[in-house]
């Protein structure tokens, strides 16, 4: 699936997108994952309440299924208006 | 209903006289603007708005159609511009027509409490302090509890 | 601070976009316009706004400096006008500016409340089932108890 | 001192503006003068509580004071907006 990362997360991740193959089944799974690969993911990741995902372009929360998801994004949380 | 995202600055006066003409049954039409306000500092030089390209579209036009389905309405507009912008540029507008002052007033603010909060906007501050990301506020993740 | 009272019919989009450029320190603005609304009937052939010279000026004036004094605005406008309207016709608009949303919302609320209640204007109804003059509402006269 | 009516006010007394000439000493009590004298005020002042009252311009209510006045007027109440 594509993992994408926007803000401050894509600062600290250093890319805005890549590829992620992975057996995750929920959102809080394939954090743990990636936090396990690189010392980056792990200061992006630090504090999971200072963050807000969306899987395939709904808003969701950490507790939720990635099966079958095509797209899921990290960032903080929003600023618009 | 009209939900436009673009880069490009907009013409707010055109589109609020636009917005507000030609209804002969909405007695009241509501608009809000949000301007790139300057420091404290005074040395803000730029505001760059990062967002979701893919998400960012349908995020509005749901909340959008929120506000149709709550409040007697007759037509709502969001415009969200992303990109670099100047102190005194504006960012965004929304307005609203209905039959009554309330319902355009109520939806015009549940319009902004949701874009604040759920559409997927950040903002980043570029002055003579360096660059900063914008946090969110507290009182705008609580304002939402309002609806 | 503005506040006009007029016969003449106003440029909204023009004095919409005026307020909001050339503040460099304001975030937010809000607009509301009242439009004359047909009726259900649809044959009202005009609405007719009677004033009270000596006191509209004064009375408005009064209301948009508390508007002023109760927020953290940085700028008040209203705009009324008297005299025959048609339907779809803009008669008056309200406009505040302040650094922060809720502010300029509130203050938006809270001179059309008063408007609607305390600026001496009455309004008549010319249709096809003759006139009548438009009766205050009592939510009207509640709607002040929240300020 | 000068009286001025406005909206139906003004048609069921007939005139925009009249002069009158009065010892009474607050609102109601003009009002109760002026009811006395014809009976177009009778039916116009017949239901106080659909009545508004400015005294020099400014809103009030039927106890207040008169003395000095310089115009009073009288009104349904406004619809602005």
């Amino acid at each position: 699936m594509d993992v994408l990362y926007f803000a401050w997360v894509r600062e600290r991740i250093g890319v805005p997108k890549e590829r992620v193959e992975t057996s995750a089944k929920t959102v809080a799974d394939l954090v743990e994952e990636l936090k396990s690969r690189e010392e980056r993911y792990e200061v992006a990741f630090s504090d999971l309440s200072a963050l807000r995902v969306a899987v395939d372009q709904d808003l969701t929360d950490f507790d939720a299924s990635i099966e079958g998801a095509r797209e899921v994004a990290f960032f903080p949380p929003m600023t618009g208006g | 209903m009209r939900v436009t995202v673009q880069e490009a600055p907009f013409d707010f006066g055109r589109e609020a006289e636009d917005f507000a003409s030609g209804h002969h049954d909405m007695g009241a039409v509501v608009t809000f603007t949000g301007i790139v306000r300057d420091l404290a500092t005074g040395d803000l030089d730029a505001m760059e708005i990062e967002h979701y390209p893919g998400m960012t579209q349908k995020a509005l036009e749901k909340i959008a159609t929120e506000a149709l389905e709550r409040w007697s309405l007759g037509d709502v507009l969001v415009i969200h511009r992303y990109g670099r912008m100047t102190p005194g540029e504006k960012i965004m507008m929304v307005a609203t027509a209905a039959p009554h002052r309330v319902d355009a007033f109520e939806a015009a603010e549940f319009l902004m409490d949701y874009l604040k909060s759920r559409a997927p906007f950040w903002k980043k501050e570029h002055g003579g302090q360096g660059t900063n990301w914008v946090a969110a506020k507290d009182e705008d993740e609580a304002a939402l509890t309002r609806w």
